[in-house]
């Protein structure tokens, strides 16, 4: 039986919606809890969290001493003996103090035990940059950790997905980090009517378009749609994918649509040299090359830790009018090199 | 620990009192700056936690190295950077201290030894530790001071680094300014011992408890630790018992503790307190409080003009020192 | 720790002594095997650590869980892994209790709550740590046995997981298995207070330093401490006195101790002195002696033709088990 | 004034040729010291650094306690104070746990403090797989860590390089990581005569060839070279590029090598998706697209932890005979598809 339709209100925010989404999810499963720093007092670092203290108790909404790796690992030892932790990491610049046991143990403890054990746990991390906290607070690393076999990586870039994705994620044996990008919290918008579920498989075109292939995800997404907007002003018909899971990437959508625009440009907030766009440009290559009209072009992020500065943050984060240009100049070409 | 009492003399009085009511006037001009979105990002202002960084820096020598955390106005100001430059650095101006890359949570200076500015917590402790690992090999009479919160104490790398730091017997004197949370959650909720100074006997590192809200209390205490650790090479861990007046940074409804416990404290305002003693000794005036706080608001003044009118980097400098510019 | 003495049976003195013959002659074949190339990879062998994985499992119920490290064989068939399994593991094989993708540092066996064979040093107190909150959660009367090595306590995951074991009251039993070594790197170079015990006291945990060379103060250590967790619901943490009488891998010139002091510990071998109080006490004749030795040899030889005739997973398999096959 | 050539025995081991260069480096320049957990009396968890401890003594030859990230931090605080600490983190595999000091500090310190500090430290980490150490002892992540702006990432992947690369390192004023593949170590053979320094800024073509380019390092670069003598046996002419430092990357010499050949292999030892392979393989088809002959290739580590039995260890890794096998198939395509 599907879940009933939970009632919400008419608009919400991004980050209503992951709160709803774990409320439902700890009111539906006995053995789903959140832990993490500041999860229940504080009400989350990003408000995520509030409230649901006072709905679930300290037991299931666990505040955390500051000890990442321990706290993560914990997350895993629980996920081992069949419940199903949430642990929230307040935000992925934190996560490298705990990657020892996301690479050296979640990802690898169903593998090497020959499939005896499985780590059914949600890593929630915020993500991202564009709020001026400098190099240490604005890591995307989330195409970093789509590197490591054993994990699986998604994004919840749209309400419906910040609404939906966790229950998909919790429904899998597999350790799955969700990012939720820090600039969408804010967010505003409704739900689909009548969505009760998602899958962790598929990615989404989010705009139809002929002419070229915008692929992205997180706030880089948003970027991507209204850049898309502008080019339609100037004639220029952008289709607007949506990842939604890095780890796997769903290769047949991405092919799909760039068979169908034969022009690819990637937005990725990851540092440029060995980000995501590097692996999703190098599948159309393997899968798709004879039918590109153009090489497939990408806009990530300046090689720099990210400045406090606003211009200079803003200056090393890819911009709708950077995806502009880019999508412009791949769609007409400036005249052979 | 048993610190003796320094006779305090008037001059010295007024300096301190004067370099906390800088640091109160600077971090409550912050907060009306961040309200203007003048300053942006994180901000942790460390009003009522004034006398530690006011009483280490006077003890702390001009060659000692310092780390701090990202709630280091304080200790950036008492260190000696200038106000304009902290000012311009919130305002992401090329005049700031760190050219304004870093922002609030990440003041350089090393010129005068001041190594951060650290936002990842317990993450400066190791780096001190490897500054005074120089200084030991090196056979400098010098230390590091390194602060840090009471939040830092859970991670591994305390443990990690006062482990190196006392088995390799370096000069580093850790400074933990416990003021009781870690953003939202009591140091009773973080740590099955909530004693921290306790926690030294684990790595044979000596510590003591300190009245943090009083700064002449700070000032004895960070003297004798370094003379200790001067001495024996060997470092030392001071818990200064504080608070925080305002929120953990500029998003913060506190819901985690009561007015109550927050007006007890204020009770023990570091500056009203050290305003009365120096008062019942007959050492301030009225009008010498006033003076020193017209000093504040003007050089506070100067400082917000100095940061508006400065420039901008130009973005065309944004990849430099990603690698650094000078030889190795 | 005051531990009552229990009063020896032969039958369990026996039972004893044949278990800790069992690993080590376990352990000697391996050492062989790995000369014949049929044992590859790194290979930690625990000739003179007995004692302590086979007092502890007296103690441990099927419900309980146990977490290990890379030097775990003795903990693996101490807890009942079939040694066919464990041979076939170091083999390779398909049968081995990890499908020969673990190897000797990672042995698995989930019927018997054995979650590996960690090789990161303290990678495994946190899991420990989370089986533990599990078995709370639940209301379980279970507790979690997490053995690990003196090199692990300098690591900060030590220091975040006994705290958080603390502080939310978890049923972990910490078991240090102090041998006085990390690789070459003797404890009192690596710790500032070498006195493992000592550091329960910065977490409030009760803890106590036990001769790990002698099988029944291990098991008697270990049950008390059991009754303390299971009554308590909180952790103890118990320092295992033990000494490594082999390299600590296969690649190891051992230039970092001297052979008196081996020899010393040789002394205290844990299989002789169970062996002649035993005889002492006229619980054990010759013939016993021989006896479990022979049933060693053909529980041994088994193991190895097992081993050897069984399967290698065929490499078509290589990607399965990355992701869980069955459902969440 | 060049250093004088140091006197090398005629045949030495890859694993010699490091501990001449610390030798060397620890005897010029009284700021280096090595740190890192039983490079001392245990003389190294590969021999690498035996018989230091006696000719440099315990300050300079230091043991670490097992604390990764303190220690690692201790190197570059004191990289910061003005000494030139060499760290050695036994394997990458552990270099995980001291994650947030090497990405959070090392990385960042110059940008963010304005150009105030540098961070001249050196980390050395052995790395890769093929000794059947399982999943927590074999990954190869220095194409991952190529990624973070800020540090630099180079490979000795030749004798030379194992003996000069330190000293070229040490005169850098950044954090340089040197991955050492742990199947090199017993690596023999001799010096270039008269060699007494390298660069860490040039790809090194190590054979010529004209049909196709093999990209690689560390020990796939010795699988290429044993690829291309097979290739050669059957008229195929292989190019092998080592690339030496995989950051920043010789863009110049990547170019040139695939504008010569047409075609370019990338063997990495990384795993598959979001390997340094993509980047390169984005980067030719950023600079060079319209000179290919065939989409660039890759081969890399299957997408799985791991595994200790050898036969799955080595079908999991890139071989000569895969290598072989990728590069016929780009000289000679199967026919369209
Ligand atoms: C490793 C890490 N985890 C989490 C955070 C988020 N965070 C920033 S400040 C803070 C609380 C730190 O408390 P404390 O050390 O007591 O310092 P205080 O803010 O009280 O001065 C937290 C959790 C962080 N910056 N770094
Ligand atoms: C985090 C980490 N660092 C380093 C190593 C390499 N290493 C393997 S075993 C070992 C020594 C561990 O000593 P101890 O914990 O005392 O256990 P023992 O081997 O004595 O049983 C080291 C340094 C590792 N496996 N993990
Ligand atoms: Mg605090
Ligand atoms: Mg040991």
């Amino acid at each position: 039986m599907p879940n009933a339709v939970p009632e919400s209100p008419a608009t919400l925010s991004y980050r209503d919606a992951v709160r709803e989404a774990l409320r439902q999810a700890l009111s539906e499963d006995p053995r789903v809890f959140l832990m993490g720093e500041d999860v229940g007092r504080y009400g989350g670092s990003y408000a995520v969290s509030k409230g649901l203290l006072a709905s679930f108790g300290p037991e299931r909404i666990r505040d955390t001493p500051l000890s990442e790796s321990a706290f993560v690992g914990a997350g895993i030892g629980a996920a081992l003996a069949g419940l199903r932790p949430i642990v929230e990491v307040m935000t992925v610049n934190f996560s490298l103090l705990a990657l020892d046991q996301i690479v050296n143990n979640a990802a690898t403890l169903s593998h090497m035990s020959g499939g005896q054990l499985s780590v059914p746990l949600v890593i929630r991390l915020a993500t991202g940059a564009g709020r001026q906290l400098g190099a240490q607070h604005s890591h995307s690393l989330e195409g970093w950790y789509a590197h490591v076999p054993g994990l699986r990586i998604a994004v919840p870039s749209t309400l419906d997905d910040a609404r939906f994705m966790l229950a998909a994620a919790l429904a899998l044996p597999d350790p799955v980090l969700l990012f939720e990008h820090l600039y969408l919290y804010n967010m505003e918008g409704s739900l689909t009517e009548g969505l009760a579920r998602v899958d962790l498989e598929h990615a989404a075109i989010r705009r139809s378009g002929r002419d070229v292939t915008l692929i992205s995800y997180g706030w880089s997404l948003h970027k991507c749609l209204a850049a898309a907007t502008t080019l339609a002003a100037e004639g220029i018909e952008a289709e607007v994918l949506d990842l939604r899971t890095l780890r796997p990437l769903d290769d047949a959508a991405i092919m799909a649509s760039v068979r169908h625009t034969r022009r690819a440009l990637i937005v990725d907030e990851g540092w440029r040299s060995g980000s995501l766009a590097a692996e999703i440009a190098m599948r159309i290559n393997e899968q798709a090359f004879y039918e590109l009209d153009a090489p497939v072009a990408r806009l990530c992020t300046a090689e720099v830790p990210i400045p406090y500065a606003r211009h200079l943050e803003e200056a090393a984060l890819p911009s709708p009018a950077g995806i502009v240009a880019a999508a412009r100049a791949l769609v007409q070409p400036a005249g052979g090199d | 620990m048993n610190v003796p009492a320094t006779p305090l003399t008037r001059e010295h009085g007024l300096a301190l009192l004067g370099a906390m009511l800088r640091i109160r006037a600077f971090e409550d001009r912050c907060y009306q700056l961040y309200g203007q979105m003048k300053i942006r990002g994180f901000l942790h202002l460390c009003n009522g936690e004034e006398a530690i960084a006011v009483g280490a820096m006077q003890v702390l020598g001009p060659e000692d190295a310092i780390v701090a955390t990202y709630r280091e106005h304080g200790h950036a100001l008492a260190r000696g950077i200038p106000m304009e430059q902290v000012m311009a650095e919130l305002y992401g101006k090329q005049s700031g201290c760190s050219r304004g890359r870093g922002g609030s949570m990440h003041l350089f200076d090393a010129s005068r030894r001041f190594y951060g500015g650290h936002a990842i917590v317990a993450g400066g402790l190791p780096v001190a530790v490897g500054i005074a690992l120089a200084q030991k090999l090196r056979a400098e009479p010098n230390l590091t001071a390194c602060f840090f919160g009471d939040g830092a104490v859970a991670e591994g790398e305390f443990h990690e680094s006062l482990n190196l730091a006392a088995l390799w017997k370096l000069p580093v004197l850790f400074v933990c300014e416990n003021n009781l949370y870690a953003m939202g959650t009591a140091l009773e909720r973080a740590q099955a011992e909530p004693d921290i100074s306790a926690k030294a006997a684990a790595y044979r590192i000596s510590a003591a408890a300190i009245d943090g809200m009083d700064v002449l209390a700070v000032q004895a205490a960070v003297a004798q630790a370094c003379r200790t650790v001067r001495a024996g090479s060997a470092p030392m861990l001071l818990e200064m018992r504080t608070y925080r007046f305002r929120a953990h940074s500029m998003f913060d409804p506190q819901l985690y503790r009561e007015r109550a416990e927050v007006e007890a404290w204020q009770k023990r305002d570091p500056i009203s307190s050290l305003t009365e003693r120096l008062q019942a000794l007959g050492m301030l005036t009225a009008a010498d409080l006033q003076r020193l706080q017209r000093d504040c608001e003007t050089e506070l003044d100067a400082a917000v003009q100095f940061a508006e009118g400065s420039a901008f980097e130009p973005v065309s400098d944004l990849e430099r020192f990603v690698y650094a510019e000078r030889s190795a």
